[in-house]
């Protein structure tokens, strides 16, 4: 936990407590290119590199515990391929 | 013994930029013109990236000197990238030899006619410590496979080419390459069996 | 595993609708984080509401250079270090766009130097945004104005002669009204400041301190471009009021970040109908509109 | 009105409203002239840090959809060619005039030179066509600047305007026509939607529609080469096909582009070819030296590039000799031994700079030709 | 060794001591190597803050005493010809080269071009005459730059190597000769005393021999127009003294400073010209050719500039045809197209960048100009 | 009356050993404030008492630049912007020549200003005096950047729009490690600070508020030459250690005069000798003879 | 009257810098084209000096079009310094007409076989406010001692020329050349003695 | 006195306290433009405008009163046209 603070991600992301919601991670594995960007910041540890290869040979992330997500798109601003995203659970899985 | 011809031996590396694709290139020549004393001419083609990008490097060797240094039709094509395998494949000759890294092309069954050898060189050399090492296996793999330069003179221009830290590394995956093609050549290894795309 | 294959019906990357998404997957290497400043600086642009069409983006030549054409906006990737002037002829000649103006160290600082101190001294009404990633990363790693001080580059394998550029210093002692800088990891910070930027009247500048791991981290043995993400914002202190001669940009020691300067001040617009045609009301309020429509 | 001035009257009646300029003499008068007349007309003037950034910025405010200037000499107009390349590549409607003093280098600063003809020709770097424009007179500096502006406007690059420090500093009277007399081409506009606008498809005739920024089309516009789209593509088909629209458009079009004024062509034995104030000497001879019996002509360079190939082909194989008048150590002569193509002998009259040539050496080149000695 | 490499290598060898440079694709491993190479030396590097500002600094260096070089492609050639300007004014001597990629504007910055061989001789603005080298291997770029840094110390001028992408990015073996076998020219130094020094006073061969800064002659140096005494004088006299100079001294050696590398010109019937990495596809297209029993021939220019006028003049008489290889639009067959002046017809082999002229292009035109189908 | 006719066998002038007598007098109009300049920097060599083979004069182009043709040492008039980079050159391959570049306030900081700042960043040891008459006085008087707001120039007929730079502080912000400001009618003040700016090892900076009557002054109705002279110093205030940022230039309220900034800092060539070659002592000695042989 | 010739008139005006030499000429060609329509051409030469340069206006007018615009031989010489003088009046023509100011010229005696007119221009000039307005009184006196252009043409194009504030004072100072210049024609007023150099 | 005090310079100059010397004005008439700073900026009111032209058609200035010169140089060091000078009296009228 330690770990994450150090970089100053917004402790309510952490703890899941900012808001009652649920995240859904979308991965468009071939623009991924494997920084690992989303997987070491995730506050929540929701990612995991995955055992894929994509079309240009890369590891994309892949959903460890989905249930954990709390959607506050840090992934998604982070990510330098545009490759990562959430949106509401609810919005979706309607 | 190999050395004697005069005639034009035209190879083809490709890759993604960062893949040493060009290195290996120059290795080739280098072995070739300072210990094989031959002529040879080696020139890249890569686009803006840093990383990623499409990559190639063409070398000429020959016993005589070689004036237009482009390889259209190689007699050898190495392929370390799916996109590389793709653009570059029709251009081998129907003789030539086509050489992979196991793991990142996906073959077409159709281009199995060619002489054809594959490698995990990417994959042996991550196992050796660094990825970045996969063209020096790839070189110690052609070494046993295909006859261009001696090997001696190509393992002598490796160590000429990267940084002293790395010499005992970098000969380590030379002959890692070398000796597995050694193998498939003798029979002793069956190759792992390639991955098509059909 | 949830990726946009197993999720039906996903909708489009959130972003999507402000890139050249027929041009993704971009040039960028692997961890570059050229691409997270240009995701904050998309996200700041969608936060303002303003309409895309009213927006434009000027760059100059190298990795950065390349953010315009990946943005779905009227973008302009100019010549190496002219993307300030090239942008401050489109200003002047459309008041009523907003210019964002993205590019790499070298281009802004090195031969671009001149240009950017002038638009600041003018206070030309535009954002500069630098991707300082301490190196030319576009021709391969050479020393940069941002250099530091013994860093080895492909031109300095000895360590660089040279004291850097203190960037947001530089812009402040120029006049720019505004000027802020961050780690590509404090993306949400830095997405503010870009926003603030955007929102502000005059020249506003935002410096985002940024792993090129290929060439500046390769040669200096900086490991991953996850490690130099995470190195960079670990010397990081954020510092908000501080003299902008004080906010220390040295990777050695401390990376003040934080936002620097926020003043108001006349643009050369504004002068500029002032002096010459106090009489013409209608064109201020062309002026007038141009905030509006942001 | 001096010449100086007279291209910003020009300039103005084009449409121009945005100038960005940086001082230098003999062109500074332009600027000036502009500091002072924009402003009046609603349009903006900037004095740059230096030409380098002007000739940027007027590339941005032509994409902003604002027809734009710049004025320089010899030494900016060095400055400048980096960015005349990216107006040629990224196809980008502007002008340039360069009134020139003598070089190389600093020179004389307030001496007539024509040094600049090949450089405004070659002067940036890769392959590229460009038009050029030679003015007489203040008169014609006003025609030719709203010229410039037409042919720059229709056919999408830089349009150059290759005055000299004579020219530019005459005072001679200029008839300014009225607004509806004069002849004005705007930009040709897309016709189609956002989704199907290609920025640089170029319609039957070699030009493509272009967008303002501002338009709603978001354009892309780089240096790189480029395909349709306007996107970066890098290869060697990509770089054919750009290149050779920007070149073809100019080639394609040459007669539409060239003007020469012809005199006594019809039976001329004796053809003097020349361009802006040295022209005036040219004429001066040729006169003289029909009222001497000899059968001269003259062909002045309005346009002087493109080179008019296919007029002087012609001419050349009726002439006994031609015969170039340029302020310089002989550069549109090579233009000349060129297309004259062995069909009759080609001399030059010349000086390096900083004096009109006098028509009396251009007459005496004229009596030896005709006499055979050439 | 790859050709920038190679060229570090001969400037090094040539007893070049400072660089300054900005990098650029394809010329950025000279400065590299440079930065590497100098300080071992006891030279210097420096990385300037742009190309103005590197060719100022070598100009700078060059009156300091030491052998100075920069190195650059198209766009920052653009930038440089202000300052490669004064260097030919002021009669400075130091290198430039210029690895070619594909223009114009930022055009394809990783691939191979050859159009700014007509920038470099009139790239910058004021009439001048210019060297210019092209390599065609690795080898003759390490021989080249030598023979640049000897010609510039001996003629007092900016030298400029033409090379392209593919020769400075080629590897091929490049021998390097032993100190003693390298002929260097170093600029000839004053004999008399400071109050008799005129620093602009040519010698009979139309060279002034050069004082350094610090050698006690309290130099006077200016980029305007200047007398012997190197003071500015500002009449058309003194400009028509000091350009005749500039331009004399290049054109009255043109024997002495032109090589070509001339293949069976003996009997050639159909002779190809070309130079850089085209004349490596041209030697091979001539080759086939006599295979195929044409009596082809072919010039490599070495040096380009200046043209070997006399040469083409020469062969064209007793050409069937002649035909220029070259990546760019058209240029040097212009040149080839004056100096053949009608004699024989010329044509072009070409494409605007981004690829070699494949030789078969060349031999299919030789074969149709040895049908007389040209 | 006593003039240099009246009085047999008078020795020449004394600043005639440095001055190229033969074109005397200079182009300057009368009164021009730049003649005054050039005297004190004359005089101010002289002071030095080193041998005048050992020091170097690079200037632009403009009125100011004109003064690399009067004074007889070796002296380059190089083109408009470029004395700095070509001072670079001329100081990296002769490091024992003391470099003084003297040129104008355009050509200094408008086409010359990326130079500027760079070489005040690398702190290349050199002495810049910038004579700052406030316009381009070569090219007519047109607006430059150290015009006043407001102020008429022939391109700014109607007021300049655009706030100047403020030099002194600008070349503090950029590392120089000497820099102070005059008017010319402080001369006695301005050949102390440029003698202690010779003096000094590293990027040292002079500004001199000079009356240009011909240009600037006629415009905005400044009266003659000596009444500008006079203008100017009257509006000075001497502060001396002030924060640079302080120093205002302003000739309508306060221009601060005084030394503004005198600090140690390695230069270029330490930092190059440093990292490239510990183990060439003899080249350090041969910088280090430089500086004794001034 | 004096209008009618097709024939170009050559004018040189010659002074330093700072003199309003340009000026005059401007006007002069002004007037002829604006007000008298005919033909003119006014080119001028001077140094890279704002003040005390060499400088001169060569101002032709004719009734037909103009070609080449240098005066190489005026037939009117006004010579304003003394430098001017002595480099310019070889170049006039045997029947032409020397104008010089009378405190800044020290004439050679030799040069006095053409028709002379000198005025003391500037120091008139001065009485009259300032300096500045030499220019304008030499104009005057010039259309009283030549027949260039129509007197009152000349006079518009100076109220053209000249900052509105200074129109006044301007035409004061043209009257008072245009007065002393009437005033020796008619030899009303002995002219002061001019200088001479030997 | 207040007058030429504002212009700070050094008192004794104006009183020729500074040393008890006498200096001795030169003036090369043909490099003077004119422009008086010589004669407005004499701590000791040494010179005045001469009625002389020289060939340039300025009045160069002339001494006023030779004794009150006190050999300061700042007439020297101000001029712009290196037109004038002074040197000890002893010096040269030896
Ligand atoms: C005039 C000119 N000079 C040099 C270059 C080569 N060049 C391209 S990008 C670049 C530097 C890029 O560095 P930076 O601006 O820091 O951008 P980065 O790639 O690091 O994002 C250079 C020198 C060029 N394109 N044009
Ligand atoms: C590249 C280039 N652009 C413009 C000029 C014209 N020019 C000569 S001097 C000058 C400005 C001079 O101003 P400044 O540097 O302030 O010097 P000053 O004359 O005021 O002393 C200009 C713009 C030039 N010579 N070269
Ligand atoms: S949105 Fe992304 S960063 Fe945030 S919790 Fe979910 S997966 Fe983690
Ligand atoms: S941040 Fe983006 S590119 Fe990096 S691993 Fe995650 S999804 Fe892939
Ligand atoms: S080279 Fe550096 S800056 Fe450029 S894309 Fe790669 S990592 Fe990013
Ligand atoms: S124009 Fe101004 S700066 Fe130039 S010499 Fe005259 S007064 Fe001095
Ligand atoms: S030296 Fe000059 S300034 Fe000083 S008192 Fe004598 S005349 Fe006056
Ligand atoms: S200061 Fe010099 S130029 Fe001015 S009046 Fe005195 S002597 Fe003459
Ligand atoms: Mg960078
Ligand atoms: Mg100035």
């Amino acid at each position: 936990m330690q770990k994450t603070k150090k970089y100053q991600i917004n402790p309510q992301d952490e703890n899941g407590s900012r808001k009652k919601r649920q995240g859904q991670v979308i991965v468009i594995e071939d623009r991924c290119k494997g920084c690992g960007f989303c997987i070491a910041n995730c506050p929540r540890q929701v990612l995991r590199v995955s055992s894929v290869f994509n079309k240009k040979g890369y590891h994309p992330p892949e959903v460890n515990d989905t249930s954990r997500c709390v959607n506050c798109h840090f992934c998604e601003i982070l990510c330098p391929e545009f490759a990562i995203y959430t949106i509401e659970y609810d919005d979706f899985n309607e | 013994m190999v050395m004697t011809e005069k005639r034009e031996r035209h190879v083809l590396i490709t890759g993604f930029g960062g893949q040493g694709i060009v290195m290996a290139g120059d290795i080739l020549g280098k072995a070739a013109t300072l210990y094989d004393h031959k002529h040879a001419t080696m020139t890249q083609n890569y686009g803006p990236e840093a990383r990623g990008g499409a990559c190639s490097s063409q070398v000429i060797i020959s016993g005589e000197e070689i004036l237009f240094p482009c390889v259209e039709e190689p007699e050898i094509l190495i392929c370390m990238s799916q996109e590389a395998y793709m653009k570059n494949v029709k251009s081998l000759r129907p003789e030539g030899t086509l050489i992979w890294d196991t793991d990142l092309v996906h073959t077409r069954k159709a281009d199995m006619h060619h002489k054809t050898f594959h490698i995990p060189a990417t994959r042996f050399a991550e196992q050796l410590g660094t990825k970045m090492m996969a063209n020096i296996v790839m070189l110690g793999f052609l070494s046993a496979v295909e006859h261009l330069v001696h090997a001696e003179a190509l393992k002598k221009a490796v160590l000429d080419s990267v940084p002293a830290a790395t010499k005992d590394n970098n000969i380590h995956a030379f002959n890692t390459g070398r000796e597995y093609g050694t193998s498939i050549i003798k029979g002793l290894v069956k190759p792992e069996p390639g991955k098509h795309q059909d | 595993m949830t990726t946009s294959k197993a999720v039906k019906n996903a909708p489009p990357h959130p972003m999507d609708s402000l890139l050249r998404t027929e041009r993704i997957p971009h040039i960028w290497c692997p961890g570059c984080g050229i691409g997270t400043v240009f995701s904050a600086v998309i996200s700041a642009i969608k936060n303002t509401g303003w309409d895309p069409n009213s927006i434009a983006v000027v760059s100059g030549i190298g990795c950065t250079g390349r953010m315009a054409g990946y943005i779905r906006l009227d973008s302009f990737h100019t010549t190496h270090g002219r993307a300030i002037p090239f942008a401050t002829g489109l200003k002047l000649a459309r008041p009523q766009t907003k210019i964002i103006v993205v590019s790499g160290d070298g281009d802004l600082f090195a031969i671009g130097g001149n240009h950017f101190i002038h638009a600041a001294r003018r206070n030309m009404d535009m954002t500069v945004i630098c991707v300082n990633n301490l190196n030319y990363g576009m021709t391969g790693g050479q020393q940069a104005p941002g250099t530091p001080l013994g860093a080895k580059t492909t031109t300095s394998v000895n360590g660089a002669p040279e004291e850097p550029f203190n960037f947001s210093y530089l812009a402040s002692a120029c006049g720019a009204t505004y000027v802020a800088r961050w780690t590509a990891m404090q993306v949400r910070s830095l997405r503010s400041s870009i926003s603030e930027a955007l929102e502000k009247r005059g020249f506003s500048f935002v410096e985002v301190i940024t792993p090129c791991p290929s060439s500046f981290g390769r040669r200096n043995r900086m490991g991953s471009a996850l490690e130099m993400l995470k190195f960079y914002q670990g010397r990081s202190v954020i510092r908000g009021d501080i003299d902008p001669k004080d906010a220390s940009m040295d990777i050695d020691k401390e990376i003040v970040v934080g936002k620097f300067v926020d003043i108001e001040r006349p643009t050369f617009l504004d002068y500029y109908e002032k002096f010459n045609r106090p009489q013409i009301p209608q064109w201020r309020s062309l002026h007038g509109d141009s905030q509006k429509a942001r | 009105m001096n010449g100086d001035e007279a291209c910003c009257e020009g300039a103005l009646a084009a449409g121009c409203r945005f100038f960005a300029g940086y001082p230098i003499t003999p062109a500074t008068e332009i600027a000036e002239s502009m500091s002072r007349r924009l402003p009046q007309l609603g349009g903006i003037f900037i004095q740059m840090e230096d030409e380098i950034a002007s000739m940027a910025a007027i590339l941005g405010a032509s994409w902003g959809g604002v027809k734009s200037m710049t004025s320089t000499s010899g030494p900016g107009f060095s400055l400048m060619m980096e960015n005349i390349g990216l107006g040629i590549c990224t196809e980008t409607p502007c002008v340039v005039c360069n009134v020139q003093r003598a070089g190389p280098s600093t020179g004389l600063p307030t001496s007539v030179g024509q040094g600049d003809v090949m450089q405004a020709r070659w002067g940036s770097h890769g392959h590229y066509e460009i038009i050029a424009l030679c003015p007489t007179s203040p008169q014609q500096m006003f025609d030719m600047t709203i010229r410039a502006f037409n042919l720059s406007e229709y056919y999408r690059l830089p349009v150059i305007i290759l005055a000299d420090e004579v020219i530019g500093h005459m005072n001679e009277r200029v008839i300014i026509p009225r607004e509806d007399e004069i002849e004005i081409i705007n930009r040709r506009k897309p016709s189609v939607s956002r989704e199907d606008y290609l920025p640089y498809k170029a319609d039957a005739d070699g030009i493509a529609p272009m967008a303002n920024c501002g338009d709603g089309y978001r354009i892309h516009v780089t240096g790189l080469t480029h395909d349709d789209r306007g996107y970066p593509a890098m290869n060697a088909e990509a770089q054919e096909q750009m290149v050779s629209r920007l070149v073809d458009k100019i080639r394609n079009n040459r007669d539409k582009i060239i003007r020469t004024n012809n005199l006594y062509l019809d039976d001329a034995e004796v053809i003097v070819v020349s361009y802006g104030i040295s022209a005036r000497s040219a004429m001066q001879a040729v006169r003289n030296a029909r009222n001497d019996g000899i059968k001269a002509g003259l062909i002045t360079l309005e346009t002087i590039w493109p080179f008019p190939e296919e007029l002087i082909r012609n001419v050349a194989r009726r002439a006994k000799a031609m015969i170039m008048a340029e302020i310089n150590g002989g550069q549109m002569v090579l233009e000349l031994e060129r297309c004259a193509c062995g069909a009759c002998p080609v001399s030059l009259v010349s000086n390096f700079g900083g004096a009109i040539i006098h028509p009396n050496l251009i007459l005496n080149a004229i009596s030896k030709a005709a006499k055979g000695k050439i």
